[in-house]
């Protein structure tokens, strides 16, 4: 681990859950690091999806938007934004949909809208944009997050979008299909539901992190299961490719852009 | 018609962007229609409901010189950068004029597009499920199956008085040809009542299309040739995304003084968008 | 992945294609998958729900010869011609067998179709306005705008158990390209719980499509070559409509006995769709 | 008149009904044909869609079918058909659109469904196709048939497309927002509403045609206008373009088609 990177290690613990010709509902910044590496590694069959219409995408460097040229021109095909929400996400085609958040409870719901009342908020965030109905019909979430006191909270100022709701099978009981958050990838480990709660407990770290690092990151009193998996760390092979992927990235995105005469 | 449809931006602008309007500038990512945006702020319009999937800058421009009243949106942030603080400051402390917002998910506003483009009074989808947001916004309501009696999630039609896009070519008649990411740009024009585009090239004719994507004249109300007009966003085939201008935004968008001086000198101070992209080439 | 996908057709057809099933081979006029429905045909299907918005030939063929319990459709005729005679005797007359009728319009077909993709459980339309459609088909409901108070007409989702196409092009994953006319095709596609695909030509891989049309292999169950598949409708860049076989179906369907006699030569008669087709050009 | 056929002359009085740069709704057969013959002559840019998604399409002959190749071929483009209902015809973006029927009362009701009861029809006709919404949306409606007291009648067995419904505004207080049908053209002359009843009444006859050709032709006691126009006759222009098309058509469709290899 001396020498990965957090931010390199959340990324190949969320690519080690992806598999070959998986449906992935792909989200900018670490979520699209994590679904390439996947690509460029053990999973050559997994598809593309950003919700700017590109479907089956290959991009040879990581897109700073959702909608990059790259993402256009190497994809199966380009859909309108209408049909990726009602024929793909809501018909229930996605396998896997990917989320971050400001807040994060015990229930894996999340907040990505105001921090304080919503009429008169101390924070105006970004808002839903896709989430709330990928954490409602992608048929599970992974969320990715950093955590800290104040992102891993008790009680979340505003529900952008479901995890399991009050837990104990609330999210069942809806008329929501997708299983809600299998998983949630943090800088310490993963946090994953108990079956019969639903509520979030750590289930592995990753080497080096510690419980009292999870306990000191979050902002209740995180439960911890019975045997806490440490994940492996990082094989040359993952981290070869993800450096690789990101020093090509660094390099396309430091070209500078003709303005358009 | 030709000589009808094809007018400067100025022009078009001036003719059917009229304070208090629904105004819908769409685009997503690709093909932002910034130099329309510009010039409604160089007319200086006013009290404009802006709706828009996504902000993004040319809003965050927008709402920062107090063009707007109220936004209908579903994420509102720079994207892989981080906030949008002339929306931000309008939310959160009313600057320079407090912003109603209408706030759905990508898909509520979608879903309404297609509502509005086949003038259907509603959409319905499975959306807004176990969030805030249904209670937040009193425009999203639900709807009873006839046949099985589940209950849907339900928005107004969006029907806007003004869509603008930008496309890659349209001829002399006004026939639009747009290729590349695409968003909900063919629904928000179908929906609108008046349907401006920009674009990079006109030629004198478009060739039968087949399958690609073709707005027709008769659904086009008023064409202007505005090459670059989607920079910093982007145009397939054409230019490509100004990521670093989206990265300079942020410390511009901060502070209420260096935005209103980067406006003064960049689209005040410049008659049109050529103007404004030769100014960021000198600057260069 | 691939070596699942791509089958021959009777191998398609015996595994996805079960007695009592929801069947939905579309196509308007263009990529009509004829050579699927003899397969049905030759396979001694039964008490099949034949879903189709033009009933056409295809379907005049299988009801004719006792496959179907039911139809839903939006219009029963021989394009340019004038009756599907099978289809007559059999609501006319129930011979081979009664048949259920759900009949609709083609706005309202193409609404279920969308509703069914996006797995809503209803399609909503301004629609069977002032008609006695509406009274005849218990499955034409009413649904009220949660906004305005207005009355729309509402219709069951469509959502086949198979969706049967016809395409130019696939690869050897089960991606599919097509083009020209597609009337509903991608909707009835999208809204099945199997698709199968039979095509012209089958390629190693296709190459990125930007907005073209194209089924991507993970929406596909199964892809059969079939070169000729839609004859006697056509197949844009390959071969053209025989308007004559059209206009000799009028005389060959009109009489029951004719009828099962071209059908015991040309569909038991032949191994397959290559052994029709070779027939029909010694014959001619 | 003597050197033109009822067929031509029901083309060519359909073809003078239409406008440079109308939006024209079109099915196949005689409204094809007016439609076309409108292109050539008088109306150069005006937009044809056919209920396969082509539009404006130009076709060098008649096609058969509603769908032909070249009509994708000459369009300006080729969309989805429930496109082309819900955000062309519903959203009232055309703005004539031709419809024929086995049966049309006074009032311009039509039906194409089936002769004798639903339930147990004598003849079942082909039914709606794209008819019954076109009749609802479009601005304005053409209605062109054969008259005979058999197609003409005092009551439908079916009502599958409404026209005026049973007159006196009846039509106006649904929520239909096309005007319905402005105009029958049939093979003696033209029936049009009349402004308070919406009762159609004979207001133009062909060349040569008599108000008793009309009423014989006519299964209800056909109302006449104060004043009934003449046509003109075809003019040469009109002819010569109609017969040179239908001569191309006849020519394109006489090709054998060779057989799939």
């Amino acid at each position: 681990m001396s020498d990965c990177t957090r931010d390199e290690m959340m990324t190949i613990a969320a690519a080690r859950l992806l598999w070959d010709g998986c449906v992935c509902f792909v989200g900018i910044g670490l979520p699209s690091a994590a679904c390439n590496l996947a690509r460029l590694t053990h999973a050559p069959g997994i598809v593309l999806i950003y919700e700017s219409g590109t479907l089956g995408t290959r991009p040879d460097v990581l897109p700073l938007s959702i909608g990059d040229g790259e993402l256009a021109e190497t994809a199966a095909c380009v859909i309108p934004l209408p049909e990726v929400f009602a024929y793909l996400l809501q018909a229930g085609r996605v396998d896997v949909g990917f989320l971050g958040a400001a807040q994060l409870d015990r229930y894996g719901n999340l907040n990505s809208t105001v921090i304080g009342p919503y009429q008169a908020p101390s924070t105006r965030l970004p808002g839903a944009g896709g989430a709330t109905e990928i954490a409602a019909h992608a048929r599970r979430t992974f969320v990715m997050l950093k955590a800290t006191p104040r992102s891993l909270v008790a009680r979340l100022d505003f529900r952008t979008s479901a995890g399991f709701l009050d837990g104990r099978a609330a999210r069942a009981r809806t008329s929501m299909r997708g299983a809600g958050p299998q998983a949630v990838i943090t800088d310490f480990g993963l946090l994953t539901p108990a079956p019969d709660t639903d509520e979030l407990q750590l289930t592995a770290l990753y080497p080096g992190a510690t419980i009292a690092d999870a306990r000191a990151a979050t902002g209740w009193p995180l439960a911890v299961a019975a045997t806490v998996e440490t994940l492996a760390p990082p094989t040359t092979l993952e981290l070869d490719t993800l450096r690789a992927l990101q020093a090509r990235t660094r390099e396309a995105h430091r070209r500078p852009v003709r303005l358009p005469a | 018609m030709s000589a009808q449809r094809v007018v400067p931006l100025a022009e078009a602008i001036s003719t059917h962007v009229r304070d208090g309007l629904c105004v819908a500038l769409e685009g997503f990512t690709h093909l932002i229609p910034f130099a329309a945006g510009h010039e409604i702020i160089r007319q200086r319009r006013r009290d404009l409901h802006l709706v828009r999937m996504t902000p993004d800058l040319v809003y965050d421009q927008m709402i920062g010189m107090g063009c707007a009243r109220r936004l209908t949106f579903s994420w509102g942030g720079n994207p892989g950068v981080g906030s949008l603080h002339r929306l931000r400051d309008a939310v959160e402390h009313g600057w320079p004029r407090p912003l109603e917002l209408d706030e759905h998910t990508h898909a509520g506003v979608a879903a309404a597009y297609c509502a509005g483009a086949a003038r259907l009074p509603f959409a319905m989808l499975r959306g807004y499920l176990g969030t805030d947001l249904a209670n937040a916004n009193p425009r999203v309501r639900s709807v009873e199956c006839p046949f099985t009696g589940e209950r849907l999630a339900a928005v107004p039609a969006l029907n806007p008085d003004v869509t603008i896009l930008h496309a890659q070519r349209a001829d002399r008649s006004g026939n639009v040809a747009v290729h590349g990411i695409v968003g909900a740009q063919r629904e928000a024009a179908l929906a609108a009542q008046v349907l401006i585009v920009t674009v990079e090239e006109i030629v004198d004719e478009l060739p039968p299309a087949m399958n690609a994507i073709v707005l027709p004249h008769w659904i086009v109300t008023a064409v202007a040739h505005c090459p670059g007009g989607a920079y910093p966003s982007y145009v397939q085939d054409h230019y490509s995304r100004d990521n670093a201008f989206y990265q300079r935004w942020d410390a511009i968008a901060r502070d209420r003084e260096t935005f209103r001086a980067w406006m003064d000198e960049h689209v005040f101070g410049c008659r049109d968008h050529a103007a404004f992209l030769a100014r960021l080439r000198a600057a260069a």
